[in-house]
């Protein structure tokens, strides 16, 4: 049935970061992106730091462009207080699904052990481990910190330039933010991934890799429609 | 009438001030009064002056505090000096002329000041334990709110358990309203 | 065990803490939960001497939080229970009160106004009123009468039963220190001699299975979605606003003519009524106007008073707790507001008559 | 492959399958306290107070008439219904916050006053529905959302000892024990003689059960059982307090 994309192809990443970082709307913009493509794509909201303000407001309008979501429909949390459960057993069982797997997951401060909440996470040979960061969240702004703060998370495989300032965001700020993830990924080791930029910025930056040639990604921004 | 009667009575702890008030208060809600009658305005004050404020009338009473008495009966140097608040020129302002080197302390603006030698009396005459009733006496003289019968009778009921087992406090009791009385007269 | 606390008529003298047990009683209250804290303690005192004559209950518990949710635990029990408390207790129970308002559970409380916090006087204010009606987390769906003498005193803890019962809103009866300590008479009564009716209660938890078969309730207070929330608080406000008419209580007298409009409630009014009453003597076009309920708030009726009057007088002994109350009800009007603001103390006849005095003679020299 | 599990009669067949994360303790508890209800036959006498926190989840699990309170204050609800209605039985179930934390003060003064009901707290060890930080229970060392580096003993002390605190401060009457997930028989048994306690309307009685959260502890599900078996009993020892059944046996 979903024989187009060979199981040795398929994409199998989880996006985590620092709070505010991006990591959700980085997820859901790879998410859409390799629908677009013609892939099937499962989402998975995972956020267990905060739970509550994640994707579950948008998950309708994912489904109908025909990602697979899954997420809390909220529906089923009637009663259950201020966040229902974190986990639903389709979450830990999602590996299984077939085709690419985007997961969007709040590490918290036991870091990369929030895997051990998926079965078969462990020994996925696909599963790719990106850090999302933004120079302009104090935790994460200089190259020092940034390496602490990866270090601790256990398995990452490469970094994720999602830097901003929200709507004062200038072209500058993201190159900036280029040049200090690289230099902080040649410490670590690990490769940057990408650079995330607004769809607003694409005639302004007209290129398809950043000052340190790292290739450039368009971001839309669906984050806007849930509660942050 | 018009307006309430309105008194405040001050003493030390122990010289019964409270329960010549209450005794007053219900003697003239039996006969149909308006009366508020409040401790202190709201809480004992342990260790200090206390104090009654009692208002009694024929309209329902308004503010159940008060600025400026009608009476004030002041048994203490510590009560003269704490009531002296109380004390407009129409205010009659009694205290008990045992009170040592209170005279500089009196409230001069009073429109009246009456001295009575009612702890003397209670020591001499009658009974110490009798001391407050002579107040009681004083009071309903002074303000005229209560007819000596009246507050006879509500000392009947208050204390009528205890004149059944000796009736010669019955007496003393009675006694006791008609000094208080006789002591405001004089003074006049 | 005696029938009926009260039998017909009867004319007492004592304090209003003692009348707030008795009305309980004639209200057919059936177990109080409470704890200690002045000046409402003598509420207790009399409750727990009276109520296991006519096989009533009570519980002291470790603080006003667990009294307020035992009260609610009460009432959903089937039973028509109470508590009461002051100042602090106010505090903690403001969270009971609020899953009170949004689980409709009618519950009955009954306020001893004292001032300030913990640690400030145990005497008297007026300064719990933005607490009592606006306090819990939500919107103020709650009912407050503020009482003046004893006999409201009585009569208003009896109604508040029927209120809380009727409409399931938490009611409360705002008294104060003085009310709560003083003495004065007042006539007490059995209610239901003199044709009271009371709205029976109901009971929301275990409930007896019916011809043998059980129907389990599950009680929710969480709502997930604002949306959700959004819906269930439009409902009860719009039911609280079209049942706030038949709730909504006020005294006034001598407003049709007056220039100025003294507006003051519970124990002030009673100061606010004699100082009305001798300024018309004298001649002075003065008017009185009273809000019984602070919560819902005579609006439509002080706008009314506010279109004719130039002058409303706001006073009260709080910093301007009901004043706010008032501005709110009498919004756009151009009435002009002058006020006697005493927080903490009470307030007499004679300092109204001055301040009337005062704002008359601003008026001429304009 | 799929095998309807035995579920209690007591249980609410709509909403199942309950809402608890996969491997949540909570799941066990409440089938204990399900089969306990049933056995004792008082399912229509029941009233089941739920705190806030995962506990809430329960809401709606049992056919037993329920209430949704706030954060802590369910032991004094119940006890508001128990006193106003001495027929019916009723249970408070709370996490450790609620319990140990927040409405520390009505459990003491509930237990003190021996009322005449039954608390049920689950232990796991944290504040799992806020996402995860320090609980009354948190162990020593423990990283949670606000012990980053580990619960520092001289910081925040040691894990409460809820059951060995009630059965302190109880006297004749009350029942207290600690269960756990992982001897669901003997959790069964405590919970049946807890429940049992109060319809002989001898006092209070209480229940501690440990409990497990993969989610918050990051644990695969062998972990999630060597944290509850080795870590846990390290700090909280299982088995009976007090019981007066058994005193009257003597």
């Amino acid at each position: 049935m979903f024989g187009v994309v060979p199981v040795s192809e398929r994409i199998v990443e989880a996006y985590i970061g620092e709070y505010a970082s991006g990591k959700s709307e980085i997820a859901v913009n790879r998410a859409v992106d390799l629908k677009k493509e013609g892939r099937y794509v499962t989402l998975v909201d995972l956020d267990l730091v905060e739970p509550f303000y994640t994707l579950r407001p948008i998950k309708r309008q994912l489904t109908e462009t025909g990602i697979y979501v899954v997420a809390w429909e909220t529906s089923e949390t009637m009663g259950l207080g201020e966040a229902g459960s974190l986990i639903k057993p389709e979450m830990r069982w999602v590996l299984r699904r077939p085709g690419d797997i985007i997961l969007d997951i709040g590490y918290g401060v036991e870091g990369a052990k929030v895997l051990n909440l998926i079965e078969g996470a462990a020994d996925n040979k696909n599963l790719q481990v990106f850090v999302v960061l933004n120079i302009g969240r104090p935790m994460t702004d200089n190259v020092k910190d940034i390496v602490e703060y990866v270090k601790e998370l256990g398995i990452v495989h490469g970094l994720i330039n999602n830097s901003h300032l929200g709507d004062d965001t200038s072209v500058d700020f993201v190159q900036q933010g280029a040049k200090v993830i690289t230099e902080a990924a040649l410490v670590l080791g690990l490769p940057v991934i990408a650079t995330y930029i607004d769809r607003k910025f694409e005639f302004e930056i007209n290129s398809k890799m950043d000052i340190k040639g790292n290739p450039i990604r368009l971001l839309d921004r669906y984050m806007t429609n849930t509660f942050w | 009438m018009g307006k309430a009667v309105k008194i405040a009575l001050a003493g030390e702890g122990g010289q019964g001030v409270q329960s010549v008030a209450q005794i007053i208060a219900e003697a003239a809600n039996e006969e149909g009064r308006e009366v508020l009658y409040i401790p202190n305005f709201g809480v004992e004050q342990r260790g200090g002056v206390s104090v009654a404020f009692l208002q009694i009338g024929t309209d329902p009473i308004g503010s159940p505090k008060f600025q400026k008495a009608d009476i004030v009966v002041a048994l203490s140097d510590r009560a003269v000096i704490r009531t002296r608040q109380y004390v407009d020129e129409k205010t009659t302002f009694v205290y008990d002329t045992s009170i040592e080197g209170v005279e500089e302390e009196l409230p001069k603006n009073a429109g009246r000041i009456l001295g009575i030698p009612a702890i003397e009396i209670s020591k001499n005459e009658l009974n110490p334990r009798v001391f407050n009733i002579i107040i009681m006496g004083a009071v309903i003289k002074a303000t005229e709110v209560v007819s000596e019968n009246e507050a006879r009778a509500a000392i009947e009921k208050k204390l009528g358990y205890k004149f059944e087992k000796n009736p010669e406090l019955r007496e003393l009791n009675f006694k006791a309203i008609s000094r208080g009385m006789e002591l405001v007269e004089k003074a006049r | 065990m005696a029938e009926k606390p009260i039998q017909g008529e009867k004319r007492v003298f004592m304090t209003g803490n003692e009348v707030v047990a008795w009305a309980a009683l004639a209200a057919k209250a059936e177990i109080m939960y409470g704890y200690p804290i002045t000046p409402q303690n003598e509420i207790m005192h009399y409750w727990t001497r009276l109520a296991p004559k006519f096989g009533k209950r009570f519980l002291q518990t470790e603080d006003e939080l667990s009294a307020g949710f035992t009260t609610l635990g009460g009432v959903l029990a089937g039973r028509k229970a109470f508590t009461a408390t002051a100042g602090p207790g106010n505090t903690l129970m403001q969270e009971p009160m609020s899953m009170a308002e949004m689980m409709r559970i009618p519950s009955v409380v009954i306020i001893q106004q004292r001032g300030g916090p913990s640690t400030a006087t145990v005497i008297y204010s007026q300064q719990e009123v933005t607490m009592t009606t606006y306090g819990g987390n939500g919107e103020g769906l709650r009912v407050v009468y503020s009482t003046a003498n004893h006999q409201e005193l009585f009569d208003y803890t009896i109604k508040a039963f029927n209120t809380a019962w009727k409409y399931r809103f938490p009611t409360f009866v705002l008294g104060d220190g003085y009310q709560a300590k003083m003495r004065e008479s007042l006539t007490i009564y059995d209610p239901e001699e003199k044709g009271l009716e009371f709205v029976p209660t109901e009971t929301f938890l275990g409930k007896a299975p019916v011809n043998g078969v059980k129907q389990p309730v599950h009680l929710r207070n969480t709502y997930n979605t604002e949306e959700e929330l959004y819906e269930v608080i439009t409902r009860y406000m719009e039911e609280y606003l079209k049942v706030a008419p038949e709730i909504i209580e006020h005294r006034e007298f001598s407003c049709e003519d007056a220039d100025i409009v003294v507006v003051s409630h519970g124990v002030v009014s009673r100061a606010a009524k004699v100082a009305v009453q001798e300024l018309r003597e004298e001649g002075l076009k003065i008017g009185y106007f009273r809000p019984v309920t602070l919560r819902p708030f005579p609006a439509e009726e002080l706008k009314k008073v506010a279109a004719r009057a130039k002058t409303l007088l706001l006073v009260e002994s709080a910093f301007g707790q009901m004043a706010k109350l008032v501005k709110d009800a009498i919004f756009g009007s151009t009435v002009a507001l002058e006020n006697l603001f005493k927080p903490g103390v009470g307030i007499t006849s004679e300092e109204i008559v001055v301040r009337v005095k005062e704002i008359e003679k601003g008026a001429l020299a304009k | 492959m799929t095998m309807i599990p035995q579920m209690p009669k007591s249980w609410r067949l709509e909403s199942k399958p309950h809402k608890f994360c996969p491997g949540c303790g909570h799941g066990l508890v409440l089938k204990a306290l399900g089969e306990a209800i049933d056995e004792l036959g008082i399912q229509d006498k029941v009233v089941f107070g739920a705190d806030i926190g995962c506990s809430l989840l329960a809401w709606d699990f049992f056919n037993v008439d329920t209430v949704q309170t706030h954060h802590g204050r369910t032991t004094p609800v119940v006890t508001g219904v128990k006193r106003a209605n001495p027929d019916v039985i009723c249970i408070a179930y709370m996490g450790d916050g609620g319990g140990y934390a927040i409405g520390s003060q009505h459990l003491v003064n509930a237990a003190a006053r021996n009322e005449r009901i039954t608390a049920i707290l689950v232990n796991n060890c944290n504040y799992a529905m806020t996402g995860g930080q320090m609980a009354p229970t948190t162990l020593p060392g423990m990283k949670t959302e606000t012990t980053p580096y580990g619960r520092d003993v001289r910081e925040s002390g040691y894990p409460t000892q809820g059951p060995e605190m009630v059965a302190a401060i109880t006297r004749e009457g009350s029942y207290v024990a600690r269960g756990t997930v992982a001897n669901l028989k003997q959790l069964k048994g405590f919970l049946k003689k807890a429940l049992q306690n109060q319809m002989d309307g001898n006092g209070f009685s209480f229940v501690e059960a440990l409990s497990t959260c993969p989610t918050n502890w990051r644990t695969n599900a062998k972990d999630t059982w060597a944290f509850v078996e080795k870590e846990m009993t390290k700090f909280f020892n299982v088995g009976e307090l007090k019981n007066p059944a058994a005193k009257e046996g003597e």
